[in-house]
């Protein structure tokens, strides 16, 4: 089964969309929208230096997403808005990585891998990494969950019962970095954001508490990667967009969905 | 041992200091209410003792597996965070919904339960963080300005419930307040905070502390009389009402 | 005097300079190797590009992103693209993948240039043939690139789309557009004019015996079936009666998708594909993917200098091995 | 004619109405207190009345060109927009410099012009809010619970403010408050809200009404003297306090 | 003068630096970092429409980044947080973007030049664009200003001040749209949000009013615009990253200056 190119790219598609999707909701929650772009840029810049130094490409992209993640841990404690702070750390990551990747000499390096992602090509290592990286992420989460749920809700009432919501955020920083270093094989640097929130917030239409927001976002994240590799087939289009067009596709329905319920209450 | 423990703590925001060498502990049981000016470093005491600001001098010491139920001054929920009022009460432990439906009932908010807390009115608001705090069992109770927002019958119920509270879980009470002339009756000491602790002690020894006098007049209610001096709306008891609280 | 001379990819830049010889050295915007269909402006190409005084490039068919710089920039240059000369065949692009269904007619016609018609149709029946190219007056002196303004002004933006760029992977067609290089050059510096048509001349002759080289080493070949990384190749298979079965991407290089993998796969399953080539401006991992689970085997070739040092040998030294790719994948146990 | 004119209104957040043909107008002058328990749907209306929410039934009308002074329930200043006490005081209308100056000092808190907004304790942000409202020289002020968390000195000059403001600049007051006993004593009218209005009146008519009474109980301060009778810290005009307020 | 490239790249970066700048401390402020992001990526998408009914390129990117403009103002006002609505816009655009530019016939496109910019090769009628938009960003926010701020503070505030809020939004978010389209020119759509936002950021860490916060975001962007070129031509690199990497490192040190302060108070 996992012979056929589309079988193991579905799985990659849905393996990751589980992970981002649960990941996204606190992405949401804390508005860090930005962070997967800035960890995702970043890779930009992983896969300049890992040429630069010779080593494994995937070594570097890792790397350096996660030394971004606590980068964005140790200046998210300063109280500026988190979200300019990634928005900043991001673009910044982006340019610094396209000035970097024309410096090094004599290399020809194809990024449009890295920016749009080519989940066909992945083999059952990749495979292997994303549905390893997935389960450990989703576990960790399913751990922390009550803790991380309250240190986002207010830092002070997690403080009073005893959590520390910087701990906390670390935690999520580098899941975050585990999810977009897996998910960049997936729909590429460009659109690893759209992964983790697309389908959370089309889940916060419907959702009343967080684990129901939780679960449909993880389903929505799910049906996006399967629908949207069909979407591909059927079109012959890159398969990383076509997924992200699919989920955003079901949250233009969960916004028509929520306005007719409204409307009709 | 004291449940907490707080030694000659100071700490500012930036250059100035707003708490200098405060000193302060909590015994199991007791109902401590802290009271002072606007800005004069109540709630960031309160921030000092849960462990969300680190003093720049002085030590807090809690006791091993201390469990503390808060209630900030200012809570914002982003309504981008879809949380019913049951679920918040459930955050960060789970509690039985038999526990939770009685906290809203005793709380003055049974029908909230599904509703969605940035839907709920100021008032309302509080009293489930209220509800909250107290359905953790904590060890210590930690309310900043709790009744702010709650009408008249909601914070007359609020005092019971602090009073049950402390003889039935055995907890510590440690509040702030303005309402002076209730604060006075229901604490068993109070501390008159001012950037340092000016008087401490009994309500019987703060009130007739002149620090205390120095802040806030006369008498506990002696502000407000002074208005309803300035008018005649023909309360045919002014001075009766006036005399009642300058002497409590 | 001399005049100062930019071109766009490595192999022209070794065209210009076999034709410039000692006079003078061209200068290069995409170095060896660099992806003719990825845009990247420095300030150095600016400036260099401002300092020209003549413009050789292959046109707006293989660059698009080029035109608009090329106006601000080198305004005042005159702009030589090469597609346009004429006295060659230019061929359609192939619609992506199934070039292999036309095996039948391999007819030579004399292909009249019907733009407009490749668009509906669902490439059945392209003629990859050997065209009579015409390649007996390679004297194209009278082209009268006298102008020194070429108007590429953004009005006619997408009219250059429609046939193949890859042009200079055909020595023949390499051996006008140096006669096209030659003019342009005389016309600008009617001095060294002699000397332009000499160089020209050599390199011209030079081709040829590269040409013959080339043509005896494909020898046989033309009845394996292979599967090309991207549309680029085929004035190169034109000329030495390779027929690609497929090729992955097309001539523009844009990532293939999931539906034109599997289709690939499965010829491959059905034909008697020998080799699936990469190439710099796609990358291998899509090779990689179609061969998995099959004996065929996979091999790199390249059209626009890889690893190559720029200069007047670099298009023989980069024919050569592109002809030796061809046979060393191809050749062999199918 | 009046400064606002509001009919018959009906509002709902969702599907259950929160106000329900409410009919309200001010005129010019005079100072109308809206009291009711939490989730009455006091600050909605207020909402309505300055044109935030849309009244599903019924209309608004604003006298032409009414300059309004609103102090929200709640405000959250993101501290992401650095804003200076002296420069919110000037928005959107630019203030003079002694204006703005004296406007604190009443206020008292005369030492925050340069502080950032989001650097205040709860008290001093809420006297900031009055200070600005109070500032626009308004013809209307809307204050939601102006005196939540104001310490018993700011809120007894809170009160005489708004008398004075009312003086000077011959303004409208609609306040939403839950200190019954003051309220009874500051206002021309009180209307008691609860989804509709369930009385509306002079101070005097509305406290004697059985509607009113039938929330609040017997007194204003019924609800605390309840509490006080539970305790027994030597109040020895217990009685007479009690009294004395359900009199009232 | 305006014969050197360089001097028309100069003033084509401060030119759009200063109006994003200025725009940037709303962005930052209203947490709409996503807004340029979905304008520039909704951008891509104006090219794929554009080449599809044949018209100029540069029309179909201004229409679409204010169609984009006018539903993100429509869609704000549903009550989902601004942000996560930008966010999904932002990438659900640039998705369609790719897909729809692979679905054109027989059409080769570039993406490139409108992805990373292409600030080179301005010429005089595209500076004249440049300035007069920006001219026309920041005499309108100037004849704003007062009202914007208060819909920013707080829209109660400002309906009780006769202000409506969902105007002075349209207001910001059509102009945000014409920023956009003027920017794209100078770094490309990738990295337009970091000219929005970065300088603003910057500025934030040493501005105590809104008015100096604006002035300082608006020096410092123009000052990354001509350091970046300077950079660029120094490193002989592409311009757009250039400046971003400049306004970045200006980021960090606005962000060590305030910290020596803080421990030297
Ligand atoms: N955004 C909202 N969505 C849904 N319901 C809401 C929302 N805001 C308020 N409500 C509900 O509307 C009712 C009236 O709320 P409102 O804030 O007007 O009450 P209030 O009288 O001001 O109460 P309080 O004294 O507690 O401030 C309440 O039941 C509240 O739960
Ligand atoms: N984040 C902050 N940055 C700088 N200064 C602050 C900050 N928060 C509070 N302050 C200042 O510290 C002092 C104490 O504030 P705090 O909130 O502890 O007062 P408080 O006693 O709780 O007052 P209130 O009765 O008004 O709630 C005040 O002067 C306040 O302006
Ligand atoms: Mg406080
Ligand atoms: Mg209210
Ligand atoms: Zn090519």
């Amino acid at each position: 089964m996992l012979d056929d190119f589309l079988v193991r790219a579905a799985l990659a598609g849905v393996g990751t969309a589980l992970a981002a999707g649960l990941l996204g909701c606190f992405v949401v929650w804390r508005r860090m929208a930005y962070f997967g772009d800035a960890t995702a840029h970043a890779a930009v810049l992983g896969v300049a230096l890992a040429l630069l130094f010779g080593s494994s490409i995937t070594l570097g992209v890792a790397v350096v997403a996660f030394a971004m993640g606590i980068l964005i841990h140790g200046l998210s404690g300063q109280g500026a808005a988190v979200d300019t702070m990634l928005g900043v750390l991001s673009h910044g990551a982006l340019a610094l990585g396209l000035v970097a990747v024309t410096l090094i000499p004599g290399q020809r390096v194809d990024l449009d891998a890295y920016l749009f992602g080519d989940v066909l090509a992945v083999n059952r290592m990749d495979l292997a990494v994303i549905w390893g990286g997935g389960a450990i992420v989703i576990a960790t989460l399913w751990w922390h969950w009550s803790a991380l749920l309250t240190a986002t809700l207010s830092p002070d009432l997690a403080h009073a019962a005893g959590i520390n919501p910087r701990r906390e955020q670390l935690v999520l920083t580098l899941l975050l970095a585990a999810v977009v270093a897996v998910a960049i094989k997936v729909v590429g640097a460009l659109l690893i954001t759209a992964l983790l929130i697309i389908p959370a917030a089309s889940a916060r239409n419907f959702a009343s508490t967080p684990e129901r927001m939780a679960f449909l976002s993880m389903a929505i994240g799910a049906l996006s990667a399967v629908a949207g590799l069909r979407l591909a087939v059927i079109l012959d289009v890159a398969v990383g967009p076509a997924i992200i067009c699919v989920a955003a596709g079901i949250f233009a329905f969960s916004l028509i969905g929520k306005n007719l319920r409204r409307l009709s209450s | 041992m004291s449940l907490i423990d707080a030694r000659n703590i100071t700490f500012g925001h930036g250059a100035a200091p707003v708490l200098q060498n405060v000193s302060l502990s909590l015994e199991q049981g007791e109902i401590v209410t802290i009271v002072g000016p606007n800005g004069s470093g109540k709630s960031t005491l309160l921030r000092v003792l849960i462990g969300a600001l680190k003093a720049q001098k002085g030590t807090v010491r809690q006791k091993a597996g201390l469990k503390i139920g808060y209630v900030p001054q200012r809570l914002h929920i982003d309504p981008t965070l879809p949380i019913t009022v049951r679920r918040f009460l459930n955050l960060p432990l789970a509690v039985s919904k038999t526990d939770a439906d009685q906290a809203l009932i005793t709380a003055g908010v049974a029908g909230v339960a599904e509703r969605q807390m940035s839907a709920l009115s100021g008032g309302q608001f509080q009293r489930v963080l209220l509800a909250r705090a107290i359905l953790s069992r904590p060890d210590i109770l930690m309310l900043d300005e709790a009744t702010q927002g709650l009408d008249q019958p909601g914070s007359a119920s609020f005092y019971r419930q602090i009073d049950a509270v402390r003889r039935d879980l055995g907890c510590a009470v440690l509040m702030v307040s303005h309402e002076l002339h209730v604060v006075m009756s229901a604490s068993d000491r109070v501390i008159c905070l001012n950037g340092h602790i000016c008087c401490e002690g009994t309500p019987e020894v703060v009130s007739a502390a002149p620090a205390y006098r120095e802040l806030f007049g006369t008498g506990t209610g002696g502000a407000l009389a002074l208005y309803r001096h300035d008018h005649d709306h023909g309360h045919d008891h002014d001075h009766d009402h006036h005399h009642h609280e300058a002497a409590e | 005097d001399v005049p100062r001379v930019m071109t766009d990819i490595a192999p022209i830049h070794s065209l210009t300079a076999q034709v410039m010889g000692d006079l003078g050295t061209p200068d290069v915007l995409l170095p060896p190797g660099a992806d003719p269909h990825d845009f990247a402006l420095r300030p150095s190409d600016a400036q260099a590009l401002g300092d020209a005084d003549i413009v050789f490039w292959v046109g707006e068919g293989l660059t698009p992103w080029l035109a608009e710089p090329l106006e601000t920039l080198a305004g005042s240059a005159a702009h030589i693209s090469l597609l346009e000369t004429e006295g060659w065949t230019q061929l359609d692009i192939r619609e992506a993948g199934d070039h292999g269904h036309g095996h039948g007619d391999h007819g030579h016609d004399d292909h009249d240039h019907d733009h407009d018609a490749h668009q509906n149709d669902d490439g059945h029946n392209h003629d990859h043939g050997h065209n009579d190219h015409g390649h007996d007056d390679h004297a194209h002196d009278d082209h009268g690139h006298d102008d020194d303004k070429h108007d590429h002004g953004h009005g006619h933006a997408h009219d250059h789309g429609d046939f193949d760029p890859h042009a200079w992977t055909d020595p023949q067609v390499a051996q006008i557009w140096l006669a096209a290089i030659a003019a342009e050059l005389s016309a600008a510096d009617p001095e060294n004019a002699a000397t332009y048509a000499e160089n020209a001349k050599a390199a011209v002759a030079g081709l040829a015996a590269l040409d013959a080289e080339i043509a005896a080493s494909m020898e046989g070949l033309s009845d394996r079936a292979y599967v090309l990384p991207h549309d680029g190749y085929q004035y190169f298979e034109v000329r030495y009666g390779l027929t690609a079965q497929a090729s992955i991407s097309g001539s523009d290089a844009r990532t293939p998708g999931p539906a034109q993998i599997a289709e690939i796969r499965e010829e491959l399953s059905e034909s008697n594909v020998v080799c699936v080539f990469s190439d710099a401006e796609i990358g291998d991992r899509w090779a990689n993917l179609i061969i998995e689970g099959t004996e065929v085997r996979t091999a790199q070739i390249d059209a626009v200098g890889v690893g190559l040092d720029a200069g007047p040998d670099l298009y023989s030294d980069m024919m050569m091995r592109l002809a030796n790719q061809f046979v060393t994948c191809l050749s062999g146990d199918k």
